[in-house]
């Protein structure tokens, strides 16, 4: 029985775990779709904010590498920006460039940083931080007060992106460029460098989303290690409907489904594992097929403002 | 400008090409690397002899091309399919699991016997997110994107369950029947792969831009309400059509694959060209003939980049940047052409 | 440090890598091979990665246009395309890194990990106090499900009852699944952990570094470094040795058309203890653990099978 | 002297071979309503929107309150106070109408606070409007309103508005105007776009008139007539006579349009628009549906044009049938493409060029540019983007089309929106000679002075019911319109 009870808030804690990049880097690319701008160069920004997490945490510690980690997702999302919201170029070439460019800088860096050798387990790493009495709650205490700092942050930015973009007078131009680039000119709102503000801050979140894995969880950094995560947390997005609660909904279920993956497996079932691995996505799929209405995505999401 | 076929100049873009290619040179010498060498080996591993070319780029260039042409058919309906890695592994499998079995058919049967399975393969493929699209609306760049994933892992069980090879070891599938697989051009490793694609680049240029057809596609993917109200035009039907087909082509560039290249189902079939075919289509404005140009020039980067790393010992991680910048360099280049792109068209 | 073509040397290896030779184990002890060969026998060396079959086959054939001597490819699904390009080339040498069969000179090596991963299995059954082991792999490939065998039926020789769980990444790079992995086998219940995940595996271990009275056994390098006081031993392979002699054959004329295979045997693959943790094995399975190695070594024992050593 | 509040001189716009403006030129004091006058294409739009900083002058000096003004985005001009009402609406489809004002007009986004805010300047303007809603499901009238709701909250003091009115009942419009001469009477300054002259007269204190990009006349509204303008308009051609020529229906023919009982949805929404609705037309008739905003007229035209399966009656159409829908800028036109295709789109299998399955654009075009010659349409060209074409000349190629197919019935909403006052004439005149050729016309207008002009029968929409009026009387109408009679 608390045998059973212990294994659910393990789960539950897995699930959280899982979810929390995701989060980061979803809450991120709601911000610049909300401005109707598509960034698959997030994959990019996350694994170019892992390895600056790995280096900066090997150089000066756990925050050294968060803020480096912001840095570098932003970055990476700035380059981006200049091509895609500057020069008007298409959106997905730009971010499918630029996640292949960052999957070759981090390796070429990363050889050179930690040599052949590799950075092993000797990156410093967040430890988890109990919130005193809710920590204590059964179940729930250990997986959703029991987390890392990130975690908390994460949770935090959901409500603060809510008013951000539904609150603010720059959220609500930020909407307005996402929904029409042309009636937003009109309205007074620099369209241009509001979507480039919004990319940037979604690369930096990126870039976060990133140092999790590190900082937070494997204590490492290896090639490729985000394995898609940017392009799942833009599937995250559409699951949320663009909406920053929705987002974290869509995380947490794709968090839970594969935590729930790993349970299967691991409780050795004779079930082709390949099965379990699709799981998170054929969910995701019916989720997206059950959630009540339409869909709809920012009007001028992947569209250049055009040059007047 | 909008979806169309682009109608631009060449000049400029070539210009800010190589003065990217310039740029690159001057980082490579810096990180320590012969920018001439560097830079020659791309040249002589993709372009510079026959061989390179047939053997290396045009092969490369294959699957792009095709999975671009269904691109560039479904996006022109506004649909935007990146899902075109998952249908490409559909038709792969497809293609690999009758293929193994047709051993004693004439080629001239089981040839076009596999591409008719890998076209309904890679269709299929795109019927789930059809149907949501339609019934619950659904975005179609969501719900391929998301099958990719399926599709891979079910790669990944038919190699280690159905579709493996008889011995049971290796995850793979038994190798196709000799008959199944493409004639080569004598000498290289071209194989007929090509031809589908340019006829196919050929019979969709005619589509576009000679056909009623072609023109009610393009109408629905710019501007739907008044496709429907003014040209009176089923725009849902005529838009799932078109991905439904663009799945199809995808299909077929996996059956392309097997047969021309592989031989056989590995899981590893894909580098990617679902995401890079969609550079390709959208660098050639969605103009078939521009595809083909634009497809040929992807293969050569990509088997120049081998050679960078085989002949001027440039680390893979190194050439990935190079490809990226020159990517963004063409990108750049291009959109001083024009100023909007079709990107999301299906969106609203 | 990396290789550059050098034409001043008459002796020509090539290495082809299906991934990343940063991925701390599979392709970067193939790299490490590569680099010895060149330092020792003073190879002109070069190294391409090919994703695809379309550019592992295209890699293969410009090695061998090139007039390479022996073109190192690593893995299984380089089999056939050597074969055909072989037929073209003759006079290259192909070494397939886990290969099926040898055909003309397309050589494979067989790394019989199965004999230093039952080896593993032995000790993990005998430390473990739940009774259920785990084992993390990243692609399900042929060396990794022998090594898998090995290591449950290594344990099972030691306690029968034993029940040994499986969890694939399929993926090799991917180090926080790797954890999320480890930790859901460890919270059913696995104090043992086993793994043939390259990079992804370093999740693992952080895993099993962060749960108390759990213990993880490294692979294809002695990985005891990454957590010193969690890492009981290694399942090594030494790659590189492996390929120095197999390039010594070569350029001495000597080599055969045969399958190369390499077991307990020869110094190639071993089970490496971690010192820092001797005390924990008991010294009777430490015995045993050395017994079952010379019945392995010596042929009577098939890892694979899982028979008991005779008396 | 007071300098002029806003003062454009010798203006020049050019787009590629296009010559949108001329040396163009405008004065508006503080305290005036000026109106812009010219015949479609004449640069008007092009000359707020420079003003308006959507678009940049090739040259010409700006100056606002007798400072020379940079305005390279509508931001530097709303700076200036000078706030812009487009042709086409520029609102924000899914933000509600209050977040599209408090956007304009930088408000802090505090729902309740802006909601509060909205209803107290709509009610203080006599511009009632619900701050909920969302703008893309505005009727075009209160979507029209929006637009001025939103430069007024952004404390415009130079108001410029681009064919405000050609969208509204004629009531709505007189309101508006009343609302605008309010505005500029104290101390402020509006320039008006309009087709309607007498409308410019009564309500501008002064005129200019462009014409092909230049100035032909500067005047006083009290000196200049209906006649005056519109000789400076059309080149000193003088004022067109409508024609009063009724059309003969072919009582001997059964009708083209019949319907009976027939009960038709909402359009994309929940309930019944139209009940048990009787109405016959025959070949060579023209009936005109008189109603306002949501009677059930646009649902009635759908269902006719086939557009919209009825719930249940009786309806029989003659095929086949041509529909001139309201919005021509989304149902219309597809803006990014060429006219010849637009053509090829409206046209179908009947195109010229198309033959079969195949089109041949080279044909195609060639009968697209005999049809802009052939209406007088100012375009570059049969491949120019329909979206460069002025507001008018799109109205005019979505009318061409349709008469171009020779159709049996032609349905029209507001087929004489945008028109200038030439080319409302010329489709007045073409849509009696297609009747005169036995087509059935069956049109919408929001203007009862065009119903009453054009048609032969008069049908009143309202609530859902079509009546039909026992006298052809303004007064009449407008209650039975408003369900007062
Ligand atoms: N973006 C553009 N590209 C090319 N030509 C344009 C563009 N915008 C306007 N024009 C051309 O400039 C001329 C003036 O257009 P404008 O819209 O100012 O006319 P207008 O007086 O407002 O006419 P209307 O009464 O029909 O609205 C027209 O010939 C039009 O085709
Ligand atoms: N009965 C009507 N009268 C006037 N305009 C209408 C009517 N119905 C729809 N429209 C207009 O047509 C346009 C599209 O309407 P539609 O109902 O298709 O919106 P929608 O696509 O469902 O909106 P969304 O996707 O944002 O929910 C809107 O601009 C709307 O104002
Ligand atoms: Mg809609
Ligand atoms: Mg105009």
């Amino acid at each position: 029985m608390t045998d059973g009870i212990e294994l659910l808030a393990g789960f539950l804690a897995a699930a959280v775990r899982v979810a929390t990049p995701l989060l980061l880097a979803a809450t991120g690319e709601t911000i610049s779709e909300r401005g109707g701008v598509i960034n698959l160069g997030i994959e990019g920004s996350m694994l170019a904010g892992a390895l600056a997490a790995a280096i900066g945490s090997s150089a000066g510690g756990p925050w050294s590498g968060l803020a480096a980690a912001l840095i570098a997702g932003a970055t990476l999302a700035a380059v981006f920006a200049l091509v895609s919201v500057h020069a008007g170029a298409d959106q997905i070439i730009a971010g499918t460039a630029i996640t292949l460019g960052a999957v070759g800088l981090t390796g070429a860096v990363y050889r050179a940083y930690y040599g052949t050798a590799g950075a092993g387990l000797s990156i410093p790493t967040l430890a988890p931080v109990e919130v005193p009495v809710l920590a204590e709650i059964p179940l729930l205490g250990a997986a959703l007060f029991a987390q890392p700092l990130t975690t908390y942050f994460a949770v935090a930015l959901v409500p603060a992106t809510w008013w951000y973009l539904f609150r603010t007078r720059g959220g609500l131009a930020l909407r307005a460029a996402g929904e029409s680039a042309d009636g937003a000119r009109a309205a007074g709102v620099r369209v241009r460098a509001t979507r480039t503000l919004a990319v940037v801050a979604g690369g930096a979140l990126a870039g976060l989303a990133g140092a999790t894995l590190v900082l937070a969880q494997v204590g490492t950094f290896s090639e490729r290690m985000t394995a898609g995560r940017g392009f799942i947390a833009i599937a995250i997005v559409v699951l949320g409907r663009w909406h920053p609660g929705g987002v974290l909904v869509a995380a947490l279920f794709f968090g839970a489904a594969t935590a729930l993956q790993f349970v299967f497996q691991a409780s050795g079932t004779a079930v082709p594992y390949q099965l379990f691995l699709m799981l998170p996505y054929v969910l995701a799929l019916l989720g997206l097929a059950g959630a009540v209405g339409r869909v709809r995505a920012p009007r001028d999401l992947g569209r250049p403002e055009r040059a007047s | 400008m909008n979806a169309r076929p682009g109608r631009g100049r060449v000049v400029a873009p070539l210009l800010i090409v190589a003065a990217s290619l310039a740029g690159l040179a001057g980082v490579l010498a810096i990180a320590g690397y012969d920018p001439v060498l560097a830079l020659g080996a791309l040249w002589r591993g993709s372009l510079g002899s026959f061989d390179a070319f047939a053997s290396g780029t045009l092969v490369r260039a294959t699957p792009l091309i095709l999975i671009a042409l269904g691109f560039a058919l479904a996006l022109r309906g506004g649909m935007l399919n990146i899902g075109a890695e998952g249908q490409f592994l559909a038709g792969a499998m497809a293609a690999a699991w009758l293929g193994v079995h047709l051993a004693g058919w004439p080629s001239l049967l089981a040839i076009p016997a596999t591409w008719v399975v890998a076209f309904a393969a890679g269709l299929i493929w795109v019927v789930v997110p059809v149907v949501l699209r339609v019934r619950y609306g659904v975005l179609e760049v969501i719900s391929t994107l998301l099958l990719n994933f399926v599709a891979e892992a079910l790669v990944s069980f038919m190699v280690q369950g159905p579709l493996q090879e008889r011995s049971g070891i290796y995850p793979q599938s038994d190798p196709i029947a000799d008959a199944a697989r493409l004639p080569l051009l004598p000498g290289t490793r071209l194989h007929l792969g090509i031809v589908l694609a340019i006829l196919l680049a050929a019979a969709l240029w005619f589509y576009f831009s000679r056909t009623l057809g072609g023109f009610r596609l393009l109408a629905v993917g710019t501007g739907p309400r008044a496709a429907a109200i003014t040209g009176r035009i089923d725009v849902t039907r005529t838009a799932a059509l078109a991905l439904l087909v663009s799945g199809g082509i995808a299909g077929l560039a996996g059956a392309a694959e097997v047969g021309g290249v592989a031989y056989a189902l590995y899981p590893n079939l894909s580098p990617g060209y679902g995401f890079t075919a969609i550079a390709v289509a959208l660098l050639a404005r969605l103009h078939p003939g521009a595809i083909i140009v634009t497809g040929v020039l992807f293969g050569a980067l990509e088997t120049g980049a081998g050679a960078m790393q085989r002949d001027a010992g440039i680390p893979a991680v190194i050439v990935y940047v190079v490809e990226a910048v020159i990517i963004l360099a063409l990108l750049l280049a291009d959109a001083r052409r024009t100023a909007r792109s079709p990107a999301v068209a299906g969106a609203a | 440090d990396r290789p550059a073509p050098d034409s001043s040397s008459s002796f020509r290896v090539a290495l082809i890598t299906p991934g990343s030779i940063a991925d701390a184990a599979w392709n970067s002890g193939a790299y490490a091979g590569l680099l010895r060969i060149r330092d020792s026998l003073g190879a002109s060396v070069s190294h391409v990665e090919a994703l695809t079959p379309a550019a592992q086959e295209e890699a293969l054939r410009s090695y061998a246009a090139q007039g390479f001597d022996i073109i190192f490819a690593n893995g299984f699904e380089f089999q056939e395309p050597a074969e055909r390009v072989a037929r073209t080339y003759p006079d290259a040498v192909f070494v397939v890194n886990s290969g099926s069969r040898a055909a003309g000179k397309v050589i494979p090596l067989v790394f019989r990990i199965e004999e230093a991963t039952y080896l593993a299995g032995m000790v993990a059954g005998g430390l473990s106090r739940s009774g259920i082991i785990g084992f993390v792999g990243g692609v399900e490939l042929p060396p990794v499900r022998r090594g898998e065998r090995g290591w449950t039926n290594g344990a099972r020789a030691v306690n029968p009852a034993i029940a040994s769980r499986v969890t694939y990444l399929n993926n090799w790079e991917d180090a926080a699944s790797g954890r999320e992995a480890a930790l859901a086998l460890l919270r059913l219940g696995a104090d043992m952990l086993h793994h043939n995940a390259d990079a992804a595996a370093l999740g693992a271990f952080q895993a099993v570094k962060e749960t108390e009275g759990a213990y993880i056994f490294g692979a294809n390098a002695d990985q005891s470094s990454l957590a010193p006081d969690r890492v009981v031993g290694s399942a090594v392979i030494d790659l590189a040795h492996a390929f120095l002699l197999v390039a010594r054959e070569v350029r001495g004329g000597t080599l055969r058309s045969e399958a190369k295979s390499f077991g307990l045997a020869g110094d190639v693959l071993r089970f490496v203890p971690n010192p820092r943790l001797a005390g924990v094995v008991p010294a009777a399975l430490s015995a045993r653990v050395r017994a079952a190695a010379d019945s392995i070594a010596s042929g009577r024992l098939d890892p694979l099978r899982g028979e008991e050593p005779g008396p | 002297m007071i300098p002029p509040a806003l003062q454009l001189r010798n203006i020049h716009k050019r787009y590629g071979s296009t010559t949108a403006l001329a040396g163009a030129a405008l004065a508006v004091e503080w305290g005036e309503t000026h109106a812009l006058l010219g015949e479609n294409g004449a640069g008007k739009s092009t000359l707020l929107r420079i003003a308006g900083g959507l678009e940049r002058a090739d040259g010409g000096p700006i100056e606002v309150g007798g400072g020379r003004a940079v305005i390279r985005s509508p931001r530097d001009a709303r700076r200036l106070g000078i706030g812009m009402v487009h042709q086409h609406p520029t609102s924000i489809p899914s933000l509600t109408v209050a977040e599209n004002i408090a956007l304009t007009a930088g408000w802090r986004v505090q729902p309740r606070e802006i909601r509060g805010r909205v209803l107290e300047l709509s009610g203080a303007l006599g511009l009632p409007i619900d701050p909920d809603s969302y703008a893309g499901r505005l009727p075009i009238a209160l979507k029209q309103r929006l637009e001025i709701l939103k430069a007024l909250a952004a404390r415009a003091r130079i108001l410029l508005l681009d064919e405000p009115t050609a969208v509204l009942a004629p009531l709505e419009a007189e309101e508006l105007l009343r609302v605008l001469t309010g505005f500029a009477g104290v101390g402020n300054a509006v320039v008006i776009v309009t087709h309607k002259l007498r409308e410019a007269l009564s309500a501008a204190s002064r005129v200019t008139v462009l014409r092909h990009g230049a100035v032909t006349l500067v005047g006083n509204s009290d000196t200049e007539t209906p006649d005056s303008v519109s000789r400076a308009m059309l080149g000193g051609a003088g004022r067109p006579e409508p024609s009063a020529t009724r059309s003969d229906a072919r009582t001997s023919e059964p009708p083209a349009i019949r319907l009976q009982a027939l009960d038709v949805a909402r359009d994309g929404r929940y309930g019944i628009a139209l009940r048990g609705a009787a109405l016959s037309v025959l070949p060579g008739e023209i009936v005109g549906i008189a109603a306002v905003e949501g009677a059930g007229q646009r649902e009635l035209m759908r269902a006719v044009a086939g557009l919209i399966e009825p719930l249940r009656g009786v309806l029989e159409v003659r095929q086949p049938v041509a529909f001139v829908p309201e919005d021509r800028t989304t149902e219309g036109l597809i803006l990014p493409l060429s006219l010849a295709e637009n053509m090829v789109l409206g046209m179908g299998e009947q195109a010229p060029g198309v033959a079969g399955a195949l089109v041949s654009w080279k044909a195609a075009s060639a009968a697209t540019a005999d049809l802009i010659a052939r209406f007088g349409m100012t375009a570059a060209g049969p491949e120019a983007q329909a979206g460069t074409l002025s507001g008018g000349n799109q109205q005019k190629l979505v009318l061409a089309r349709a008469l171009a197919r020779n159709p049996k019935v032609i349905v029209a909403e507001n087929p004489t929106r945008g028109l200038d006052v030439a080319a409302a004439a010329e489709v007045h005149r073409r849509l009696r000679e297609a009747a005169a050729g036995g087509t059935a016309v069956l049109f919408h207008s929001s203007d009862l002075d065009e119903l009453l002009a054009l048609s032969d029968r008069l049908v009143v929409a309202s609530g859902g019911v079509l009546r039909e009026p026992e006298r052809r009387d303004r007064d009449l109408v407008g209650r039975m319109m408003i369900g007062a009679a």
